[in-house]
């Protein structure tokens, strides 16, 4: 690697190459993956650079793995299998424009939750976000990997929030997607009034979907665009507790099919009590307290007649709880519905709060629809049992997207250090029994992999074939999804 | 042996169709027909009648249909063949357009495609087309073929070697025989052609069928006799009402009949 | 005309296919959208309006030539209508029922001739029927109902009975008991019995135009010596010939033409016509083609532009005869009426009409069926409509496939309420 | 009939090759009749040939089952033959573009396979049209997207292969981003399924495991048959709060449809353009809105009423009534899924437009135009009727993106419509005629820039291609992309403007068909382009556009 750094140097600049091991070790091992070796760690400026890098990999072998975001790393997508040089894109981070009129922003992947939030919270929008990221995840990278947000009816498509992307593909070409494409730089597309705010194409092809929940194996992103909402003029948290299950899908059925609400998403108790905590040795005591089950809702007002707009949804939203037999309530114990709106605006507080409570935790989700959860929660269950898992140490998130269509189903093994093998056993059983189940794992991460790729031979196929031609020489991510064997 | 006959049978526009049919166009010197389908000259019809009837009365008759022209109707001679007839022979072109080609042309042709028809024994043509009316193609053939022809037939029939045939004058018949091979040319009193049925219709497409080109004729084709139209128009119809006054039904039925005397209608 | 008249209709087609649908507002399901049985039954593209008009356009540029194939493709087809009826819904240039005759008679004129066609029209020049029966029966049917001759006396209204109605013995007494009908109300009705002809217009639809003018001209030599003001027909092919066709050809009858439909609403609303039996059947109501949307009067034609042509001349099928059949219906004590999906202007063809049924009685009853599928899914206990052929069809179909529906003529509900007793058959 | 009155000839089918697709459909179900052949050879439809026929197909097949369409795409491979899909068939993308090309007509496979009402989708085949579909989806209080080309288009061809724009776009989005999986057939004859359903859990998702081949298959335009065969596809429904059936009466002009309880449709008109932009972002803002649309006045009278158009057209006063009083308009239906509801929006609506100096007009509850046009908004159902004025229509279109943009394409094209209307080049439709929607309830929109032509008139004809040309450079003058992306004429100048898109399509076709079985002729061929009929001044504008947007190696001109 020696060789390498002084090469990599050379198109870096050698501040921006580091072999530190202890700034290395982040990337030696997240959830179930491990056995990374990261060699070294460069930081890019611009795109030429990463272009650069990605010809010197393609001429070196070496294997590119691109990382955004902050520590601490969850879900192993950034941990090289084997060797690898990192590719640091925070130093990217240049929120380059934010666009009021037409509700967009072009960011570079080092941009952060944290970071922008209140900068678009300042033009009057906000942010689509996931449930509580991490304070230092990166924004592009969070639409990158097709997090869910949590106001299901702007989630239009699974692309969403996510526009326009710049690409470097694994053979060290340059593409824009979306309306980006051209004709025209960004600066003769703004000069003409273009947003860069059509996510789709350009013209035959969709590469920003081929690229999304690749986790960097095909292509590297240098920027995009980010669909942004407006700030509502009122906003009010509404909690649905409930004992059963089917009457809160019921519930968000009957609200989701007419877009009533904006952030929806249902919690467990212990879920809902780790995500609300202000203190995290209190999430078994609180947990205890509320109901099994949750439907947290918020309702919005905006520019015109926001009272107007917020009466006739509580208004409807109380029909519909009423014909499926629940009832809205203002707090549950802990949390008032002004502490759950900051929460939903907010990145997580330090440390990450599922880390919170024992110290260590991991996720298995996936997605299916919401009729389903049932089934899925009571595999998890029986699953759990089986390993002598205390019930309780698993949370569960259901977070409606695609405007109700699908849920992202997400059941979060809460563990300490003295637990860990267990639930790194009641992990791989589990996901292997949902996945028999019929979970979809459409964001396969390490493991996960396996099981989703066994499903679907002909999408493997193809997939291989799409990897040939954006990495001929598998210089991004080497071996991970279904990219495992050599690439010819 | 058998007996075979050979009919020769012309395809015309029905000649049934209203006036309003035959669109004349005095520009280009063509009457294209409107609305009608082309059918057998009905003379023609007549020829195959009185095949059939020989055929009904004899042991083993053979007839073959043969048509000649431009876009022969292909429904129209399966129904004719499925009359009765064994075979088919057609004669198909483009330049066999029938207002193209002069009576002798056409029994030029004929005779050749009769050639290729094999043996023969009794050639029944109609009387006369019903879109020219000419009347002299039965004539010609049998000049060509070299046997003797009978005209205006009212009755064909075959006894031993020889044709014995019933043949129209103005106040009766004759009867007039000739040795085989003959032709006769077949008048509208033999009666109509029987109908076939549906089905008949439809299993006639097993018959046998020849379909020759001009260049299947040992012929040269810029020999044949070509008609020139000079001149093409409608003949203009008058028609005069004239009352017919009378005091009583009597009186006027009196005026009729001298009116009628008077134009020499009766 | 000939089929060179009518490049610019062809050559016209966008090729938008509303002319294999429903009038797109009226779609109400995914099993009744469609509206032409041809290209349902045989699917490629040639069969259906645009289809056939593509192959009219390609025969004149000489890019493709008339056979027998193709002359099948032209006639599997009822001429119901429907296609045209939907493209006016959004076109002004395109005549597309009239180039379908227009190929239909180019078919003929090319001696493309359909077998089953040919021995139809045979039959049709020796009975002066389209169904082959003997001439000298056709005015059996009136034995004992005491009508007037036109062949020796005048009346005030003439009744063609029409060539179905005439033989079809199943048909019989429906057809006794209209005339019976009229004569109750006191009209002055008279027949033409045995020298009643075919109307000639089953010979035009199929391309036989010489033969349709000589039916025409024969119907309008008796209509004149009967000196009737009124011809009343049963028959909707034939309201629609007389109606239509024979104003387009010239062929004026100088008199009023109704259907019995229409005249027996006419009477029943001037009281002279009294329903009071009470008949208790939830009824769906069949508009034949040729009364519906193919019984519109002739108005005039338009030699111009037709891109120009003012919209009260075109043939949309708006002014067909729609609800006198339905106010008859609803005026009978006891009838309650549930509609179809595809009725009125977008109708769907009893499968009868245009040769079809001759040539291809297969299609024909896989048509009907489509439609008695259709009238058993509005839950209703009979099927009614006023057309023989239909009628005819149906109970064919409905036998054949063994649907369990009863198949009305309007006229039999009404003699039922009209306490007529010659016994109603269904 | 004799051959003699055949004039031309073309490819023919080897007859073992024909029998093999016997074998696959069923003899039945193929023909090579070129009578037949030729109802899939006019294609006159955004067509700027003037001869209106394509490339004729050597034989038609009609499938009736996925391995059916497998088969045939199978025999096309062994006998050297391309193949094309051909489903609702309407516009010359449907048609073939090589000679010796299979016709695979989906007219057979038709079902709606499936609705799931409470996941909101709908499984459905290629022959089954946007009427049927939304008809269906109705009962159950669901809607389908219906793009603009009409009710009788295939909802599958245009989510998987062509665009997928509509009038509802604002509350139901766009073909391509509406699709939750498919079934592919590949051009070598393996079926691959798109999303979850390969991994046999069904049509919900159609992203993924991981990256998604949805990107491969279409972008913003479909692969126009290039790349296979789509045989059955799951498409987002969306929530329909009016009755189960829009009960209509009449077929004409004059059908009138019963109003639904909460249901507004109103015509707004403003002050000027930037009124109405404003009025415009608010709506997105406020989420307002069932169908939108900008009212074109000119389309409006054209199409309802062209012999008026025409006439009145002559009389400055009238014509200056239309194009100038009423220039800056749209049409907004709102649909409220309770009284509360539709009060607020139509509040809302209020104040947005009266905040912007513009008047609107309530027509479906209190005014006759409502319940004339409600369905030919939310079935698209007038459509055809845009030929009424001349015959046919052609569009051009630039990309969708922030509405500022589609407001300013609407105006280069009345421009460049009105010149080539002085010319006498199209049909006088006052110019300004764009067809617009606004999208996801949002703020980015549609303008394609309708124009109407008589295809009897030769003028007329000869215009398409200059036209054709002309709008092209234009979008590239405003850097929109334009709709000659898809179009095998400009793609070699267009594609280096835009990331060399076309070098990477070449690639994905050939990976998907190394035997060249597709018909790609409307994906990624590149063909030549006579430039010498085209204006001067707009082969100049191309020239510098080639010079000023071309990419460098670098990337994108700066």
């Amino acid at each position: 690697m020696a060789m390498d750094k002084d090469k990599l140097s050379a198109i870096v600049g050698s501040e921006n190459v580091s072999e530190d091991p202890d700034l290395l070790a982040t990337w030696r091992q997240a959830g179930p993956v491990s056995g990374g070796e990261p060699q070294l760690l460069v930081r890019p400026r611009s795109t030429a650079e990463v272009r650069e890098l990605v010809k010197l990999a393609r001429a070196e072998g070496i294997n590119l793995v691109f990382s955004s975001s902050a520590p601490p790393r969850v879900r192993g997508d950034s941990v090289p299998a084997g060797e690898a040089v990192i590719v640091d894109m925070s130093g990217m981070d240049e929120l380059v424009r934010l666009d009021r009129r037409n509700k967009v922003a072009l960011i570079e992947p080092g941009v952060t939750f944290e970071r922008l939030i209140p900068e678009v919270d300042k033009a009057g929008l906000k942010v689509l976000m996931p449930l509580l990221p991490k304070r230092g995840k990166s924004v592009l990278a969070s639409a990158l990997e097709r997090e869910p947000i949590t106001i299901p009816k702007y989630h239009w498509d699974m692309t969403d929030p996510m526009l326009c992307t710049e690409l470097v593909f694994g053979t060290g070409d340059l593409f824009r997607t979306g309306s980006a494409a051209g004709p025209g730089s960004l600066e003769q597309q703004w000069a003409a009034g273009g947003a860069q705010k059509n996510p789709m194409g350009p013209a035959q092809t969709d590469f920003v979907r081929v690229v999304q929940g690749s986790q960097g194996t095909l292509a590297a992103v240098m920027w995009c665009t980010l669909k942004l909402e407006v700030k509502p003029s009122i906003h009010r948290i509404y909690f649905v507790p409930d004992a059963r299950l089917s009457r809160l899908s019921d519930f968000t059925y009957r609200a989701l099919r007419p877009k009533l609400g904006d952030e929806w998403l249902i919690l467990s108790a212990r879920q809902l009590a780790t995500v609300t905590a202000e203190d995290p040795s209190r999430v078994d005591e609180l947990a205890a307290q509320m109901a099994p089950w949750t439907v947290v809702y918020g309702v919005s007002g905006y520019e015109y007649l926001p009272e107007m707009r917020v009466a006739y949804q509580e208004k409807d939203l109380a029909a519909h709880a009423q014909a499926a037999g629940v009832m809205a309530a203002s707090e549950v114990p802990g949390c008032s519905a002004k502490r759950m709106e900051r929460i939903l605006a907010s990145p997580s507080p330090e440390p990450y709060y599922k880390a919170a409570p024992k110290g260590a935790f991991m996720d298995i989700f996936f997605l299916t629809t919401l009729d389903r959860v049932p089934h899925f929660v009571s595999v998890m269950e029986a699953e759990a049992g089986k390993h002598g898992y205390p019930p309780e140490r698993v949370g569960t998130y259901i977070q409606p997207i695609q405007q109700g269509r699908n849920v992202h189903l997400e059941f979060t093994l809460y563990y300490d250090s003295a637990d860990a093998a267990k639930a790194g056993e009641l992990f791989t059983s589990a996901s292997q029994a949902l996945s028999e189940a019929g979970a979809f794992f459409s964001r396969p991460y390490g493991p996960w992999a396996d099981l989703a790729y066994a499903r679907c031979p002909d999408t493997v196929a193809a997939l291989r074939k799409v990897k040939d031609m954006l990495d001929p020489d598998g210089v991004l991510n080497r071996g991970k999804l279904c990219f495992t064997r050599e690439v010819v | 042996m058998g007996l075979n006959i050979i009919v020769c049978a012309k395809q015309v526009p029905d000649p049934e169709g209203p006036p309003s049919s035959f669109e004349i166009n005095e520009a280009e010197l063509k009457v294209t027909a409107r609305g009608i389908p082309p059918v057998i000259n009905p003379f023609d019809e007549n020829a195959l009648e009185a095949a059939m009837r020989i055929k009904e009365s004899h042991e083993q008759v053979s007839i073959t249909l043969i048509s000649m022209g431009k876009g022969i109707s292909k429904a129209v001679i399966l129904k004719a063949v499925a009359v009765g007839a064994d075979a088919s022979l057609l004669v198909e072109g483009d330049s066999l357009d029938a207002s193209l080609l002069d009576s002798f042309a056409t029994a030029r042709l004929l005779a050749a495609a009769v050639a290729r028809a094999g043996g023969y024994d009794l050639v029944l043509c109609g009387r006369q087309a019903a879109d020219t009316n000419a009347g002299l193609v039965g004539l010609g053939l049998a000049q060509l073929l070299g046997i003797p022809a009978i005209t205006l037939a009212q009755k064909v029939d075959v006894a031993g070697d020889g044709v014995v045939v019933e043949r129209v004058l103005p106040d009766g018949y004759e009867v007039v025989e000739a040795p085989l091979p003959a032709l006769v040319t077949v008048s509208g009193e033999v009666g109509d052609l029987r109908y076939p049925s549906l089905q008949a219709i439809k299993a006639a497409k097993a018959i046998p069928q020849t379909v020759l080109g001009l260049a299947d004729l040992d012929l040269d084709p810029s020999t044949l006799g070509r008609v020139r139209t000079v001149a093409l128009a409608a003949p203009s119809r008058e028609r005069r009402c004239k009352m017919v006054e009378g005091e009583t039904p009597e009186e006027a039925g009196r005026n009729l009949v001298l009116a009628l005397r008077q134009d020499k209608v009766i | 005309m000939a089929l060179a008249d009518y490049k610019r209709d062809m050559e016209g087609c966008s090729r938008c296919s509303s002319c294999k649908w429903v009038p797109f507002n009226q779609i109400k399901s995914w099993r009744f959208a469609k509206n032409c049985p041809s290209i349902c039954r045989y699917n490629f593209h040639a069969y259906s309006g645009s289809g056939r008009m593509i192959i009219g356009n390609s025969i004149l540029e000489g890019r493709s030539e008339l056979n027998d194939s193709v002359a099948e493709i032209i006639f599997r087809c009822q001429m119901c209508g429907a296609c045209d009826t939907a493209c006016k819904v959004y076109r002004d240039d395109i005549d597309l029922t009239e180039v379908l005759l227009e190929l239909r008679a180019y078919c003929i004129e090319q001696g493309e001739l359909i077998v089953e066609h040919m021995a139809m029209i045979d039959a049709l020049k020796r009975e002066d029927n389209v169904l082959g029966e003997p001439k000298a029966r056709r005015g059996e049917w009136a034995q004992g109902l005491g009508l007037k001759d036109i062949n020796s006396e005048t009346c005030e209204v003439l009744f063609h009975a029409g060539c179905r109605y005439s033989y079809d013995p199943d048909l019989r007494d429906t057809l006794r008991g209209q005339v019976r009908l009229m004569l109750q109300a006191g009209v002055d009705l008279g027949i033409a019995g045995a020298e009643e002809s075919c109307c000639g217009g089953r010979a035009y639809e199929l391309g036989y135009r010489g033969e349709a003018e000589n039916y025409a001209d024969d119907l309008l030599s008796r209509v004149k010596a009967s000196g009737a003001r009124t011809l009343v027909t049963p028959c909707a092919d034939g309201y629609a010939h007389l109606k239509f066709l024979y104003p387009r050809m010239g062929k004026e009858l100088g008199c009023e033409v109704l259907h019995v439909t229409q005249y027996l609403q006419r009477l029943a609303q001037q009281g002279k016509l009294r329903l009071r039996e009470s008949v208790p059947l939830l009824v769906t109501y069949h508009d034949p083609c040729h009364l519906g949307r193919m019984g519109e009067p002739f108005l005039a034609d338009w030699r111009e532009d037709k891109l120009q042509r003012p919209m009260s001349l075109k043939r949309s099928g708006r002014k067909g005869i729609f609800d006198e059949p339905r106010d008859l219906l609803t005026s009978i004590p006891g009838v309650e009426l549930t509609e179809m999906e595809r009725i009125r202007e977008y109708s769907w063809c009893c499968g009868a009409g245009g040769g079809v049924l001759e040539a291809w009685p297969d299609f024909a009853l896989w048509t009907a069926n489509e439609r008695l599928e259709e009238a058993k899914a509005t839950g209703a206990e009979a099927l009614v409509t006023a057309c023989p052929w239909c009628v005819r069809v149906f109970r064919d179909a409905a036998a054949e496939s063994g649907l369990e529906l009863p198949v009305y003529d309007l006229a039999d509900l009404v003699m039922l309420s009209a306490g007529i007793t010659e016994t109603a058959r269904a | 009939m004799t051959s003699e009155t055949m004039t031309q000839s073309f490819e023919t089918i080897s007859d073992e090759a024909y029998r093999d697709l016997e074998a696959a459909v069923g003899a039945e179900y193929v023909s090579r009749e070129p009578g037949v052949l030729d109802g899939y050879t006019w294609q006159p439809t955004i067509n700027d040939d003037p001869a209106k026929w394509v490339k004729r197909p050597v034989a038609v097949v009609l499938p009736s089952c996925t391995e059916e369409v497998q088969e045939v795409v199978r025999a096309c491979n062994r006998h050297g033959l391309k193949f094309k899909a051909f489903s609702t068939g309407w516009g010359v993308y449907s048609g073939c573009t090589y000679d010796n090309v299979v016709q695979v007509d989906l007219r057979r496979m038709n079902r709606i396979l499936e609705i799931d009402e409470k996941n909101m989708y709908a499984v459905i085949e290629p022959y089954n049209c946007g009427a049927q579909l939304q008809a269906e989806a109705m009962k159950l209080g669901l809607n389908a997207h219906i793009i603009g080309a009409g009710p009788a288009c295939s909802p599958l061809a245009s989510a998987t292969s062509g665009w997928g724009v509509g009038w509802d776009g604002v509350y139901m989005s766009y073909g391509h981003r509406n699709l939750l999986g498919a079934e592919w057939v590949l051009p070598d004859g393996e079926v691959l399924r798109v999303g979850s359903l390969d991994s046999g859990l069904g049509w919900f998702s159609p992203d993924g495991p991981g990256p998604s081949l949805r990107g491969i298959m279409r972008g913003s335009a479909g692969a126009l048959g290039g790349l296979g065969i789509f045989t059955k596809c799951s498409l987002k429904l969306y929530n329909w709060p009016g009755p189960p059936h829009m009960k209509t009466e009449g077929v004409m002009l004059d059908a009138q449809t019963e109003p639904p309880e909460h249901m507004r449709f109103h015509l707004c008109f403003f002050p000027d353009r930037a009124s109405l932009d404003e009025a415009v972002y608010k709506m997105g803002e406020s989420e307002l809105a069932y169908i939108f649309t900008r009212t074109a006045v000119g389309a409006y009278v054209n199409t309802f009423a062209p012999h008026l158009l025409q006439n009145v057209s002559r009389t400055r006063a009238f014509r200056d009534v239309l194009s100038k009083t009423l220039k800056w308009g749209c049409t907004i239906i709102l649909v409220g899924n309770s009284e509360d509801e539709i009060v607020f929006q139509e509040a809302v609506l209020k104040e947005i437009v009266s905040g912007q100096g513009g008047l609107s007009m309530e027509t479906m509850q209190a005014a006759a135009i409502g319940p004339m046009m409600v369905m030919n908004f939310l079935r698209v159902s007038a459509i055809p009727m845009v030929f009424r004025a001349g015959g046919l229509f052609s569009t051009a279109l630039a990309r969708n993106e922030a509405w500022d943009t589609q407001m300013d394409w609407a105006e280069k094209g009345e421009k460049i419509k009105q010149r080539w209307i002085d010319r006498g080049g199209i049909l006088d439709d006052l110019a300004d005629n764009p067809f617009m929607a606004l999208y996801e309830q949002n703020t980015w929109g549609h303008c394609e820039e309708i124009f109407q032509y008589n295809a009897r008139d030769p003028k007329h004809l000869a215009s398409l291609e200059p036209l054709f040309v002309e709008f092209s450079v234009a979008a590239m003058e405003m850097c929109m992309e334009p709709l000659s992306v898809t179009d095998a004429r400009l793609r070699e100048v267009i594609s280096p403007m835009m990331g060399h898109y076309n070098e990477w399509q070449k690639k994905i076709s050939l990976f998907l068909d190394a035997r060249r079985a597709a018909d790609t002729g409307m994906y990624c061929d590149e063909v030549d382009i006579d430039l010498s009929k085209i204006d001067p001044e707009i082969r100049e504008t191309l020239d510098r556009m080639v010079a000023k947007l071309t990419w460098s190696e670098e990337g994108p001109p700066s």
